[in-house]
């Protein structure tokens, strides 16, 4: 299969604000525009990868992503994991993804209280085995944007313990010569993506398609998300 | 129709904020007395806010076209050809009184507001910017005032999904009691496709979109007269609440249906809610319009008309359709989960004609209400002149790099990555440079083309000088795009002083209303939209006057703009728009004034505007041929300050040559204006360039690889010496 | 001892969150919500025996830091008083 | 009727929002406070009339939407009951 045959869903909730962002970067990347697809919908045209976006789906009221979880389009989603389908949540997609327990943790207030937009850098770990880390290096470093008010991510150590040892931890917050901290937002275990215990799903805080050339100040998302499509026509 | 109870007297008008004479003329127009609810209109219609009675003859000397202008004032917003079909649509707000008393829920619907006026006329908004000012840092309120405004300017503008890519802070006891939150929003649309106000054709559908009408923000003045009270229920002044998700969806269902022919005139209810909406409709389109509140949608009960009709509850609009497209219209506000209310219709009748429980409550003629309002010529004087403060009185012989470390620690100077950080400068990837530079730069979706935008004013110059200081604003603004290499193309403003019946006050605004047209006019950026705050004031102490500039423009091709950060070892520092000699420095009025000077006010520095013009279209010319490689404009804090930001940006440190006579300090940190930094890989050919176009220019040193600043052969500091000043100031102001 | 702090918007003042809760909670068939209203709920752990100073000192509380008294209203619960 | 569903984070989940409000409170000089945790207070109006219904409707929107039982125990007033 070529890049330009991979079909991509995009999820819209109301709310959701990053959606035209990340079709324009996979069209970039695929020649083809994935299919945006409305949250009421009850169904999903078959799809290689299905994102969800980041955004405040439901303005983040009672918990973020709580509200869009309970989408009708979100039973078609789980249908879809469950088939073994990949999924992709970024920022408050990864929040949707715990809300519905594709990805284990949950994401909870910056540990500084404060929205925190910028640069972080990430480490790649080793992983199960999973299309979106499988055609990057181990330990290699990528920069990226984040821009959250919750991604704090919390689980029970014994489960943090539990995530380390089966390889579920996609990124980690690393040093980096950035000015703030290098775990920008208190993260167990500096946290940012996890991957599903069969590696078909991860939920990540950073903003793969905000670094997409050298223009947005770096292409280091571009790298990760044309490294994870080619893993998934392979 | 109006029962006697019902009759207002002057008392109750006066409660309103009129005068003696502004209540005769509303009874000799209308040939009887208003009820409560007539009266509130006219009230609101009359108010500083809705009226400009103060301003706007000072307003109508602003030049207002250009071949480039598609709409000037009098819209929701301005809007200018930024080429390829396509317009740059934008304005700037404050938000002022409403923040003060609820941070985090003013600035919120400050952003709320202003993104409304400009999606009502069909643009998608790409870029929000804001200008602020705080009390003195040092202090419990302002820190609490400072983290308030600043996550509701972001949990708006975030949650909405447009970046906040810019704005300004100041701070100074003045604003202690009296903060200044203005917000602005910049939209792009087809040029041929801008909506307007003006309502058309009697017999059209008035149709109320958006969230239900409560009892938020309604009119304080009313709050002290309980005689108003017919029920029991509380009149206390309820604070707005912005919610931006309301506001996303409104925004795209707004954009989704302007798409379709159905719009025939669009206009949200911002202040003065469905009063200044509806009268604002129906006297563009010099016709009238027939409301009936029954049919509005309400989230409390037993709301009167009054009530109904001052309201400003947020995320509100209220459009005129074409006849066949109610139900077109109507799908796409229930898809969006939007309340969609037919309420009432455009007439011929020139009134506004408002029903309730089957009766008029309220029938009077609009002309008066728009064409009647008061226009004062207020009292005025002649602004102070002030001293020239002689470099020679007040420099010292510290080493540069001491002083230095001293200004960016200043928190006027320092950095606000603390600020900006908590602003999605990101969402929509078409941010080129954020906040940190000198103008944001926000691509074209879709294009090569960019809007390059600034918000910039220095109120201690306007104070020490308004009309100085009106036209520097602009100046400033015009620097910071020029630095980057777009071209200006218009500005709004957002005039903020305070008790315009002081002459003195009324003086700082002519002045500064003066400067700004004579710097508008000879830098062909003419004002398409704007903003008054007047009465700025508490315990009778009036802010430092704070004409803000919010300018946009354009570059054909965003990969030939630059950034303010060094690019490479081994380039030339240069600066443009000073001489050899030029060494005694203009310290009157600087942040070095404030910090080694007394606390008088003394002359700012002075505005030569035919060298803002060819000084920045220079380096403009320069950078699009790819002769500059970095730009700088010179602002607060001088040059020593401004090399300083080039290199903590890059981490590339610089050697400088210092000048062998005159007044050191005058050179690093005077605030002479016109002026740029450069880089170039070019020294020869940029001098060259220079000579030709009858430019001054002077090479100061070299970017060098060693993280360190040298000032002349001793004097070192290293980057992350002054990068932890610079960076450290406004986190431990913040924490106390 | 513990107190307990809830904190409620005041009537009037919108409540976007309740709102878009209270649509969930319909779409989700439970048909029979009319209103949802979202307060906050602060759960304070103090050193302070006497249930009478330790209201006071929680009503100081709210009116410093835990309440924004512009838009909500506050009740305390102090817990050996119930 | 009407219900209300207090939410509150579980043991051992880390409350950011309870530990600056504790910091702020102590450097406010109430330095008696020990320990802070913030919940929510959800405030239902339902049309039901039988309390015992209207605790079982509740308890099924506290398991579908309001709570997240992986980090939050709620528990649940019915107004008439009381
Ligand atoms: N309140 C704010 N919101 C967002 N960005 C800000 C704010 N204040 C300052 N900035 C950003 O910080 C940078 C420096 O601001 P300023 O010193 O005012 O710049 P200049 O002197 O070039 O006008 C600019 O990029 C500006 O956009
Ligand atoms: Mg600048």
């Amino acid at each position: 299969m070529t890049l330009s045959a991979l079909r991509v869903a995009i999820i819209v909730f109301p709310g959701s604000n990053c959606d035209r962002d990340i079709m324009v970067a996979i069209e970039q990347l695929t020649s083809r525009r994935p299919a945006l697809v409305w949250h009421k919908e009850a169904s999903l045209e078959a799809a290689d990868l299905v994102i969800i976006p980041g955004g405040f789906s439901f303005g983040d009221y009672l918990r973020c992503g709580a509200l869009a979880g309970r989408s009708p389009i979100m039973n078609a989603v789980l249908d879809h994991a469950a088939r073994g389908g990949a999924v992709m949540g970024i920022c408050n997609g990864f929040q949707v993804l715990t809300e519905t327990g594709m990805v284990p943790g949950v994401l909870i207030r910056n540990a500084e209280l404060k929205f925190a937009c910028r640069n972080v850098r990430l480490q790649v770990c080793k992983t199960l085995a999973s299309p979106f880390t499988s055609k990057l290096a181990i330990n290699k470093n990528l920069t990226l944007p984040i821009a959250h008010n919750e991604g704090n991510y919390f689980a029970e150590p014994g489960e943090l313990d539990q995530l380390e040892g089966e390889g579920q931890i996609a990124f980690r917050y690393t040093d980096s010569s950035i000015i703030g901290k290098a775990n920008p937002n208190g993260a167990a275990r500096d946290i940012a993506g996890v991957i599903s215990r069969n590696g078909r799903v991860i939920g990540m805080m950073p903003h793969p398609e905000r670094a997409m050339s050298d223009l947005h100040g770096g292409s280091d998302g571009a790298y990760f998300l044309l490294k994870s499509l080619e893993a998934l026509v392979s | 129709m109006t029962s006697a109870s019902d009759n207002m007297t002057f008392k109750n008008a006066s409660a309103m904020g009129l005068s003696r004479d502004e209540w005769d003329l509303i009874t000799q127009r209308l040939g009887r007395v208003p009820n409560l609810c007539e009266l509130g209109i006219f009230s609101a219609m009359w108010s500083e806010h809705c009226s400009y009675k103060s301003s706007k003859k000072w307003l109508k000397t602003l030049p207002i076209d250009g071949p480039q202008v598609i709409e000037g004032p009098g819209e929701n917003a301005g809007a200018v050809d930024i080429g390829g079909g396509l317009a740059a649509i934008f304005k700037i707000e404050s938000h002022n009184h409403p923040s003060f008393i609820e941070p985090y829920q003013g600035a919120a619907t400050g952003v709320g507001g202003i993104l409304r006026d400009v999606f009502t006329m069909g643009a998608r908004p790409v870029a929000l910017l804001n200008a602020l000012r705080f009390g003195e840092v040092n202090n419990d309120r302002t820190r609490h005032l400072v983290s308030g405004v600043v996550s509701g300017i972001g949990g708006y503008g975030n949650c909405i999904g447009i970046p906040t890519v810019g704005g300004e802070v100041n701070f100074d006891k003045s604003y202690n009691g009296n903060i200044l939150v203005n917000a602005m929003a910049v939209g792009l649309a087809n040029s041929d496709r801008i909506f307007r106000s003006a309502a058309t054709g009697p017999g059209n559908p008035v149709i109320y979109v958006g969230a239900k009408t409560g009892r938020d923000g309604i009119h304080g003045a009313t709050m002290a007269s309980a005689e108003f009270s017919d029920e029991t229920e509380s009149k206390r002044p309820t604070v707005q609440v912005g919610d931006p998700f309301t506001g996303k969806l409104l925004m795209e269902a707004c954009l989704e249906l302007m798409a379709s022919d159905s719009v025939l005139s669009i206009q949200d209810m911002g202040a003065a809610g469905l009063t200044s909406s509806s009268v604002e409709m129906a006297s563009k389109g010099g016709l009238g319009m027939e409301i009936d509140l029954d049919l509005v949608p309400t989230r409390e009960g037993n709301m009167s008309a009054y009530e109904l009709m001052l309201s400003e509850s947020q995320e509100r609009m209220l459009m005129v359709l074409k006849p066949d497209a109610t139900e077109r219209a109507r799908a796409v506000f229930d898809k969006w989960d939007l309340d969609f209310m037919p309420i009432g219709q455009v007439t011929e009748t020139g009134r506004l004609v408002l029903l309730k429980n089957g009766g008029a409550v309220c029938d009077i003629p609009i002309g008066p209400l728009v064409d009647d309002a008061p226009e004062y010529d207020r009292p005025h004087g002649e602004a102070p002149s002030r001293p020239q403060l002689a470099s020679a009185e007040i420099v010292t012989d510290s080493p540069i790099s001491l002083v230095l470390k001293l200004m960016l620690g200043h928190v006027d100077l320092a950095s606000r990555r603390w600020i900006y950080e908590q602003y999605d400068s990101q969402v929509m990837a078409d941010t080129m440079a954020g906040p940190g530079g000198d103008a944001a730069l926000v691509r074209v979706h879709g294009s090569s083309r960019g809007l390059a935008i600034s918000t910039d004013c220095t109120p201690r110059y306007v104070e020490a000088d308004p009309k100085t200081g009106g036209a520097q604003a602009v100046a400033e603004a015009y620097r910071n795009l020029s630095a980057i290499g777009a071209t200006p193309l218009a500005i709004t403003n957002n005039l903020n002083f305070g008790n315009p019946e002081k002459p003195e006050i009324m003086t700082q605004l002519i002045e500064s209303v003066t400067g700004m047209g004579d710097a508008a006019r000879m830098l062909d950026t003419p004002v398409v939209s704007g903003n008054v705050s007047l009465y700025n004031e508490t315990d009778g102490n009036a802010i430092q006057p704070c004409p803000v500039i919010g300018m946009v423009g354009v570059i054909d091709n965003v990969e030939t703009a630059v950034g303010n950060s060094f690019i490479a070892a081994g380039n030339h520092i240069l600066v443009i728009g000073q001489g050899d000699g030029t060494i005694d420095g203009w310290l009157g009025a600087s942040i070095y004034q404030q910090h080694f000077g007394d606390n008088k006010i003394y002359a700012p520095p002075p505005i030569d505007l035919s060298d803002e013009r060819s000084h920045g279209s220079f380096v403009r010319q320069q950078i699009l041929a790819g002769k500059i490689n970095a730009a700088h404009d010179i602002s607060d804090g001088g040059l020593a300050v401004a090399i300083a930001e080039m290199a903590m940006k890059s981490g590339l440190g610089a050697n400088i040559t210092t000048p062998a006579s005159g007044h050191l300090h005058g050179w690093a940190f005077g605030e002479d204006q016109a002026r740029f930094v450069v880089s170039t890989a070019d020294d020869a050919a940029l001098i060259a360039a220079a000579k030709d176009a009858g430019i001054e220019i002077t090479k100061i040193g070299m970017v060098v690889a060693d993280s360190e600043l040298k000032f002349g052969d001793s004097d070192t500091i290293s980057i992350n010496e002054v990068c932890g000043v610079f960076e450290g100031c406004i986190p431990s102001l913040m924490v106390g | 001892m513990q107190a307990i702090v809830n904190i409620v918007l005041k009537d009037g003042v919108l409540d976007p969150q309740g709102r878009a809760i209270s649509h969930s909670l319909n779409d989700l068939g439970f048909s029979e919500v009319s209103d949802v209203r979202v307060g906050k709920q602060i759960l304070l752990e103090i050193d302070e025996n006497d249930p009478a100073r330790l209201r006071q000192r929680v009503a100081r509380m709210c009116e410093t830091l835990l309440a924004n008294t512009v838009i909500e209203n506050y009740s305390i619960v102090v817990a050996d008083e119930k």
